[in-house]
């Protein structure tokens, strides 16, 4: 704990310091002064983790910075980079900020068409790409961005052969950037002082659930301050290790794999590759951890469906302690007082099953693991609680740089975001729609004054866009976004989201999509979780081709209905919900997809989309047939596509009257 | 007289020989249908002759001791195949070879703890004596048990040759010796051709046990008549009965004559490893043994 | 479950390719290492040190010069316990007409000796291979003792061919206590094994393994095959000298040829082979067990005196002990062809994967 | 146009009375792509395995570079800088991936085993200096996630990877490769391509290799040569060989 502690001391004082560190280039050069031997960053790469040190890092960000101004990139610039957790993206970005240029993370997924719009807009001229992948796609939409003039690329392989004006090697840049910084040493230094706080530090897009993306424009300052603010309250320090594994582009990744680690010093570590980030993870240990819910669903699924494979004494083990975790895990975690005899039991546990799960999945040395983004599920929550692991949760968004609410240690609850962090201030329109204000808020829209407008009113109040209500602990409680939230056709509230959600916690379920605003009553469609699923069919030994086949199984349909009976129940007892039960549901044919436009890039399904293209299958729900029948194309797993013509199946879900619901649970 | 003397060492050799040639053949019997190098057919050799002798002491007639000791030879091989080759099927001959020296110390064991560790003189009714005329006409001393053996053995090979020709079973081995696969187009279960193969071996073992016994009295020392017969399968081959015979006399000659002529002058007790020297310079010579044809690696 | 290696790792390839890469390995020799130089001579009484733990780390020495031979280069000889007759009387015989040499040395020399022989038995391997080979190799057996027995240089003309050997004096310090030659053999062990190791994890070994794999492709890639397999005799061969001399001096203290049959060769074989082919570990392992499980039997027999009251004769009690040993052979073979070693890496997984079965 | 970098010139090969290869000549540029084809038992193998000294022909000259041999032998051919791959895989079983790599840079490896023994500086650096090499191989075939993996337990088509991997270890001027995707599937085929073609690119080596798929080779190789009883009865660019009226014969099997 003590070196946290100093850690946090040095932050506090700088942050104290005040003006003179208010942008991340004078960050980076302050930590290559006061830690310059201790690794920034590591790079799982040729089978080691290669590390750069505070000091390199600050260099190689130099050489960079001197070398964009040689190829004429000027203040205000923006600079797109498009490629994995790579150091070179980050130094990229930070050479960019040198300079005063505005760096632009772009999503390394997506297609060359989901690029034009930002490259467009900021007449971007110059990319940092990641290798061949990412430069393909850029030259591929040359034609319509004749405003980008200058590709670098980090990874040279397969590349050798283009001879496109515009592409050059990263060494070749660095080879530039050294040469004149040689020829004039003090300039990058220069223009590092000539950086405010106030400037623009970077830009994101936002992939937006609907409509065209917004450039998020945001100061150092508003990302500095947030940074800072959760840094103190968690003691953060130049100890701390997080493994940087979503896309550079995602602000929930960037916050604490750029910002964070700017203020406080700690490293970051970058996967080999996707198929290695399991084992990375165990290698690396980090001690502060950030992930969306889908991700920790996705472990836990991993978790039992290996332990299923297990021994039937381990899968004793297993079921057993697993009890007893639930029962005082938590309470443990939290530092609340429990009989002797169970903190033996869970002493055993630790040794034989929690210690070495938290171990095989990497999060040993965990301190703080946040989650948000989206609602978490309840039993998810509790199980990595309860293994001891302080998972918490946090709100925020692109536009407030992350941080407007977090959980402290000891009240982590799962259907609250925790209290505003110090410096936010949260109140709610008529329709229980959320404001804020705060340090962090963004600067504006790129270039779209009118939804700048729309979003952030005079006062500095800004639409989240989200309904919810703080509970009588403080903590605030978001149900789904305001304009969703919508009535039945008998005036019952209706919240979308906070159904999906409910569904979506069932192992089962992987995604849902339900309808009846203006409606007489709820109906959804549901994406069954493909891992979970088959096993439990294998178990049964029920025969099945692939997901299109299994989903429609009579048995999978039934399965699917006790779990929306179970929601339904737990509905029937929230009061201003229990309207909103779901009647009929039918299981898709394919699952949804954001190559296909049915999920947005950070997998939020797009409803009215959805609403349009499968407009038969909704009305098949509020019809009273038994089956509808669809057509689509669907890509199979080789990635041919063909298509699907069948009648999926429709059911009715059991619901319950507010009175039998007690009953019920 | 020289000469006299040359011919009867050199036809001591020859015979001697021939009772090596005798046990090289239960090598070459399972390796050939089986691809094991069976290390525990010393010990067969051993405990087929104890028990026959241990039998007659008991007082049992002769032919029915034979009879019975065929019969747990059988019993043996079979039982050999079960339990030791069966589970290894597919496993490296290594492997295999390995097992069988495991399968010795179990014989080994066993037989001494039946029929106790104390040596037996063995009797079949031909003395061990020079055959006068040969001594009287040319002074060249010919033991009358070794020509019998040699023609024991000249029988047991012809009987094996019609076994191997002319039966069904036969035919089978010798598809299996050629490859697995063909024979299971014979149609017969390769277990129970390992297992007919085995109790032939067993049925060799005892023969051989039987003039060996006459020769060196049966005693534990009988195990190691099997190291004798290890350089004859270098010369002749392991996969070759031919190779056996042939191979058998070579050594057998070379050895007696360097005993008499090349002993005295490194002080005698040569005949433990002079035949395996005889052996690697052969094979340094011709890798691929006496009938062994040179084969190509396949890459 | 025991091995919790999350936050191990590798920043560096030296680090990466060290022998003991797990922290939780590296603490586990280190306590090994501990007692069996600090506890075992303290607590260990004469019989312990001098009948069982002495002889059983001379014999993993030497199960691992054929571990070395057989499991790593693939090429199974028979005659083992000839190399170590070597080493034993050309100790003796350094020690003898060059006293100012020194022990160690003599060691050394006696083990280049065994080693020579081994390249000259070794030759035949350049032209056959598998059985052919391995019978071969009990040429170089048999001719050794006979040699030994007949030139009575090796045993100092001795009448009986028993020699004893010299007692042990390096720098001035003797050894002659049980828990002293315990000691000195412990150290040349320990040493050796960790030469072995490096040996096999560098591009020997890796020539080794890849002439036992697959020859032809080892010869594609530029493996001499000539010196590949006289060098994986000759290091094999002087492992077994060495082990013999310590044997000699460390162990038996009188000698004679008759020491080292076949029987012994077999039985360092069957090490190999229990503890498992390929593997260092396997090498102390299989010579554990082999040199442990007679006094075991006698254990037993001595309890199902008491228990029962069935007395059990020598000669039974010998030949029950070859019983069971060649079906502990077989039993091996079947239920686990790579032996203890690979049971131990089995469960070394299962405890690094733990709670998860794979 | 290139310098021939390999030439051979009348080999002629039998195995006891068989005759596989007659009076063969062909020649092979610095940074080409060359295939064999031909039916099967047309001695394609035969062929490599007398390029790399694993048999020796009864007639016939072999040159490489500037050194003129009347037969190559394995270890010379190895150390010339002469590599390749088997048809079926022949992989040192009961070791890793990434020592099957290391195993493949030994001609490079110049420390002695007392060294090794001892873990000598040099030993130790020189192990280190090639293991970085053999993980950019290893990071050049995308093999990461196998990398301690015994090669026995993969699958086929990683199996070739590797082997190929192994090959490149030794950094030829010259890889032969034997039906590198034989019995793979269309994507491991994709790959298997798109790696030959880097290597060619990437490392300027010279590709021998014998495949069936018709459609690979002429994608991916700039000349042919066709071979039907051990006679070569074509020599030429693709898109001739594809017109080449004795190639169809030899394929469609017309009588000779």
């Amino acid at each position: 704990m003590g070196s946290y502690f100093t850690g946090f001391m040095q932050e506090s004082s700088r942050s104290r310091g005040g003006g003179t560190l208010d942008t991340f280039p004078k960050l980076l050069m302050r930590h290559a002064q006061e830690r310059g031997a201790r690794p920034a960053i590591r790079e799982k790469d040729l089978g080691i983790w290669q590390t750069w040190t505070w000091r390199q890092f600050a260099d190689e960000v130099r050489a960079l910075a001197a070398a964009l101004s040689a190829e004429g990139f000027r203040r205000g610039e923006h600079l797109a980079l498009i490629g994995d957790n790579r150091p070179r993206i980050y130094a990229g970005i930070c050479a960019a900020q040198c300079l005063g240029g505005i760096p632009v993370p772009l999503y390394q997924d997506a297609v060359a068409g989901e690029m034009v719009f930002p490259i467009q807009s900021a007449e971007i001229a110059y990319a940092l790409a990641e290798d061949q992948e990412q430069v393909d796609k850029l030259l591929e939409i040359l034609p319509q961005c004749p405003s980008l003039r200058r590709i670098y690329y980090d990874d040279a392989r397969g590349l050798r052969h283009y001879d496109q004006p515009q592409l050059m090697s990263c060494e070749k840049l660095l080879e530039l950037g050294r040469g004149s910084a040689t020829r004039n040493p003090g300039f990058v230094d220069e223009e590092i002082a000539k950086g405010r706080g106030s400037d623009t530090a970077a830009m994101f897009f936002t992939s937006g659930t609907t409509g065209v993306p917004k450039g998020v424009v945001l100061t150092h300052h508003a990302l500095i301050d947030r940074s800072q603010v959760v840094a103190e309250m968690e003691k953060l320090g130049q100890d701390d290790v997080v493994l940087a594994f979503m896309p550079p582009a995602w602000i929930g990744q960037n916050i604490f794999s750029y910002a964070q680690p700017m203020v406080t010093g700690y490293c970051i570590c970058c996967p080999e590759s996707g198929e290695t980030v399991v084992n990375d993870m165990r290698e690396i240990a980090p001690t502060y951890y950030f992930a969306p819910p889908r991700v920790f669903e996705a472990l836990l699924t991993q978790v039992s469906v290996r332990m299923e494979d297990a021994g039937a004494l381990k899968r004793w083990l297993y079921k057993h302690f697993m009890g007893v975790a639930k029962r005082v895990g938590t309470r443990i975690l939290e530092g609340r007082r429990i009989n002797f005899l169970d903190r033996i039991k869970y002493g055993v546990g630790d040794l034989v099953v929690y210690g070495p799960l938290r171990n095989v999945l990497g999060m040993s040395k965990v301190r703080i693991a946040y989650t948000g983004g989206e609602a978490i599920g309840p039993d998810l929550f509790s199980f990595y609680r309860s293994l001891g692991i302080n998972l918490k949760q946090l709100y925020g968004s692109t536009e407030t740089s992350v941080f407007v609410c977090v959980q402290p240690d000891g009240q982590a609850k799962s259907d609250t975001v925790g209290p505003a962090v110090p410096g936010v201030e949260l109140k709610f329109t008529p329709e229980r729609e959320l404001l804020i204000r705060s340090p962090g808020l963004f600067k504006e829209y790129y270039k779209n004054p009118d939804a700048t407008r729309e979003a952030k009113d005079a006062e500095g109040w800004f639409r989240t866009g989200d309904a919810g209500y703080v509970d009588h602990d403080g903590h605030l409680r978001i149900i789904d976004r305001a304009k969703d939230v919508g009535k039945l056709a008998d005036g019952t509230l209706f919240a979308p989201k906070y159904l999906e959600n409910k569904l979506k916690f069932f192992p089962y379920i992987k995604e849902a999509v339900v309808f009846g605003a203006g409606r007489d009553r709820v109906c959804a469609f549901v994406n069954i979780d493909m891992d979970a699923v088959s096993n439990w069919a294998e178990k049964r030994n029920l025969a099945y081709s692939g997901y299109t086949d299994l989903a429609q199984h009579d048995a999978v349909y039934a399965l699917v209905g006790d779990c929306i009976a179970q929601a339904n129940a737990d509905l029937a007892r929230e009061p201003e919900l229990a309207g909103s039960q779901i009647h009929r549901f039918l299981i898709l044919h394919k699952e949804l997809d954001a190559d296909d436009g049915e999920l947005t890039r950070t997998r939020k399904v797009r409803r009215r989309f959805l609403a349009e293209k499968y407009g038969t299958l909704v009305d098949g729900l509020y019809s009273n047939q038994e089956t509808v029948h669809v057509e689509a194309q669907v890509r199979y797993e080789d990635g041919r596509t063909g298509v699907y013509s069948a009648d999926l199946k429709i059911r009715d879900a059991k619901s319950f009257t507010p009175a039998a619901a007690k009953s019920a649970a | 007289m020289q000469l006299a003397f040359f011919i009867e060492v050199l036809a001591g050799g020859l015979l001697a020989g021939v009772m090596y040639a005798l046990v090289a053949l239960g090598f070459v019997l399972i390796y050939k249908a089986s691809g094991v190098f069976n290390f525990a057919q010393g010990a067969m050799v051993f405990f087929a002759a104890l028990t026959y002798v241990s039998l007659a002491e008991r007082g049992w007639n002769l032919w029915l001791a034979l009879v019975v000791t065929l019969v747990v030879m059988i019993v043996l091989g079979v039982a050999t195949e079960r339990i030791v080759l069966r589970p290894l099927v597919n496993q490296p001959q290594i492997t295999l070879f390995m097992a069988t020296i495991g399968l010795t110390f179990v014989l080994e064991g066993l037989s001494q703890l039946i029929w106790g560790s104390q040596p037996h003189g063995l009797e079949l009714g031909i003395p061990d004596v020079p055959m006068e005329w040969l001594s009287q006409k040319w002074n060249i001393n010919i033991s009358q048990f070794d020509l019998f053996a040699a023609f024991v053995a000249g029988v047991l090979v012809a009987v094996l040759g019609v076994f191997f020709q002319k039966t069904r079973i036969g035919r089978a081995l010798r598809a299996v010796a050629d490859d697995h696969q063909a024979a299971l187009a014979v149609g017969i279960p390769l277990q129970h051709i390992w297992a007919i193969v085995w109790a032939v071996a067993g049925f060799v073992a005892l023969v051989a046990g039987l003039m060996w016994g006459v020769r060196n009295g049966v005693q534990f020392a009988l195990t190691f008549v099997a190291l004798k017969a290890l350089p004859v399968l270098l010369i002749g081959g392991f996969e070759s009965i031919p190779g056996a015979i042939l191979g058998g006399l070579i050594i057998g000659a070379t050895e007696k004559l360097a005993e008499v002529y090349v002993g005295p002058m490194v002080g005698g007790g040569i005949e433990s490893w002079f035949a395996y020297v005889v052996a690697l310079l052969f094979l340094l010579v011709r890798p691929e043994g006496l009938f062994g044809e040179k084969h190509i690696d396949r890459v | 479950m025991l091995y919790r290696e999350a936050g191990q790792f590798k920043s560096s390839y030296a680090e990466d390719q060290q022998i003991f890469p797990i922290r939780q390995d590296r603490i586990g020799i280190a306590l090994l290492l501990v007692v069996a130089f600090a506890v075992v001579p303290l607590v260990g009484n004469q019989y312990w040190l001098g009948a069982l733990i002495t002889p059983f780390l001379i014999f993993a020495l030497a199960a691992l010069g054929l571990n070395i031979l057989t499991g790593y280069a693939g090429q199974l000889s028979l005659g083992t316990a000839a190399f170590m007759a070597v080493g034993a009387f050309m100790a003796y015989n350094f020690v003898l007409r060059m006293p100012w040499l020194g022990v160690i040395p003599s060691f050394i020399l006696a083990g280049l000796c065994a080693a020579a022989v081994g390249i000259v038995f070794g030759l035949p391997s350049l032209r056959i291979k598998g059985f052919y080979l391995a019978v071969a190799t009990l040429a170089c057996q048999f001719f050794v003792l006979w040699a030994l027995q007949k030139f009575g240089w090796f045993t100092n003309y001795s009448s009986s061919g028993v020699v004893t050997a010299q007692r042990i004096e390096i720098f001035g310090y003797a050894f002659v206590t049980p828990a002293q030659k315990y000691l000195l053999t412990l150290v040349i062990v320990a040493v050796m094994a960790l030469a072995a190791k490096n040996l096999m994890r560098s591009e020997t070994g890796r020539a080794f393994m890849a002439v036992r794999d697959m020859d032809v492709a080892a010869s594609v890639i530029g493996i001499p095959m000539m010196k590949t397999k006289l060098l994986a005799f000759a290091i094999s061969s002087f492992y077994c000298g060495v082990a013999g001399a310590l044997h000699a001096f460390c162990y038996l203290g009188t000698v004679e040829p008759e020491a080292y049959s076949l029987d012994l060769s077999f039985r360092i074989l069957f090490m190999v082979i229990i503890g498992g082919a390929g593997s260092i570990l396997g090498s102390f392992l299989g010579a554990a067990f082999i040199t442990l499980f007679p006094i075991f039997l006698n254990l037993a027999s001595g309890w199902l005196h008491v228990v029962t009251g069935i007395e059990i004769s020598h000669a039974t009690l010998s030949n029950l002990e070859l019983i069971i040993f060649g079906g502990l052979i077989i039993f091996f073979l079947i239920v686990e062809p790579a032996g203890l070693a690979r049971l131990w890496q089995i469960t070394k997984e299962k405890l690094r994967l733990w709670p998860f079965p794979h | 146009m290139e310098e021939v970098l390999l030439e051979v010139r009348g080999v002629s090969l039998a195995f006891g009375g068989v005759r596989a290869l007659t009076e063969v000549s062909f020649d092979v540029r610095s940074h080409e792509v060359r295939a064999i084809i031909g039916p099967n038992g047309a001695g394609k193998s035969s062929l490599l395995n007398v390029l790399n000294g694993v048999y020796h022909p009864q007639q016939g000259t072999i040159r490489f570079g500037a050194r003129e041999f009347r037969d190559m032998d394995p270890h010379r051919a190895a150390a010339l800088g002469i590599a390749r791959t088997f048809q079926n895989i022949a992989l040192f079983k009961g070791m890793t991936v990434l020592d099957n790599i290391m195993t493949g840079r030994n001609l490079k490896m110049r420390c002695n085993f007392l060294q090794q023994a001892l873990w000598l500086g040099p030993a130790r650096r020189e192990e280190l200096r090639h293991r970085r090499a053999a993980e950019e191989i290893i990071d050049f075939l995308e093999i990461q996630h196998i990398r301690r993996t015994p090669v026995g337990r993969l699958p086929y088509g990683l199996q070739k990877r590797v082997e190929l991997g192994r090959a490149l270890a030794a950094e030829p001027r010259l890889l032969l490769l034997d039906e590198p995707m034989a019995g793979m599937n269309l994507e491991e085929k994709r790959d298997m391509c798109r790696f030959v073609l880097d290597v060619n690119d990437q490392f300027g080596t010279a590709i021998v290799l014998i495949e069936h798929d018709m459609g690979v080779v002429m994608d991916i190789s700039d000349r042919v040569v066709v071979l039907d009883y051990g006679r070569k009865i074509a020599d030429d660019v693709p898109d001739q060989i594809k017109k080449s009226q004795a190639v169809i014969d030899a394929y469609l099997g017309v009588a000779h």
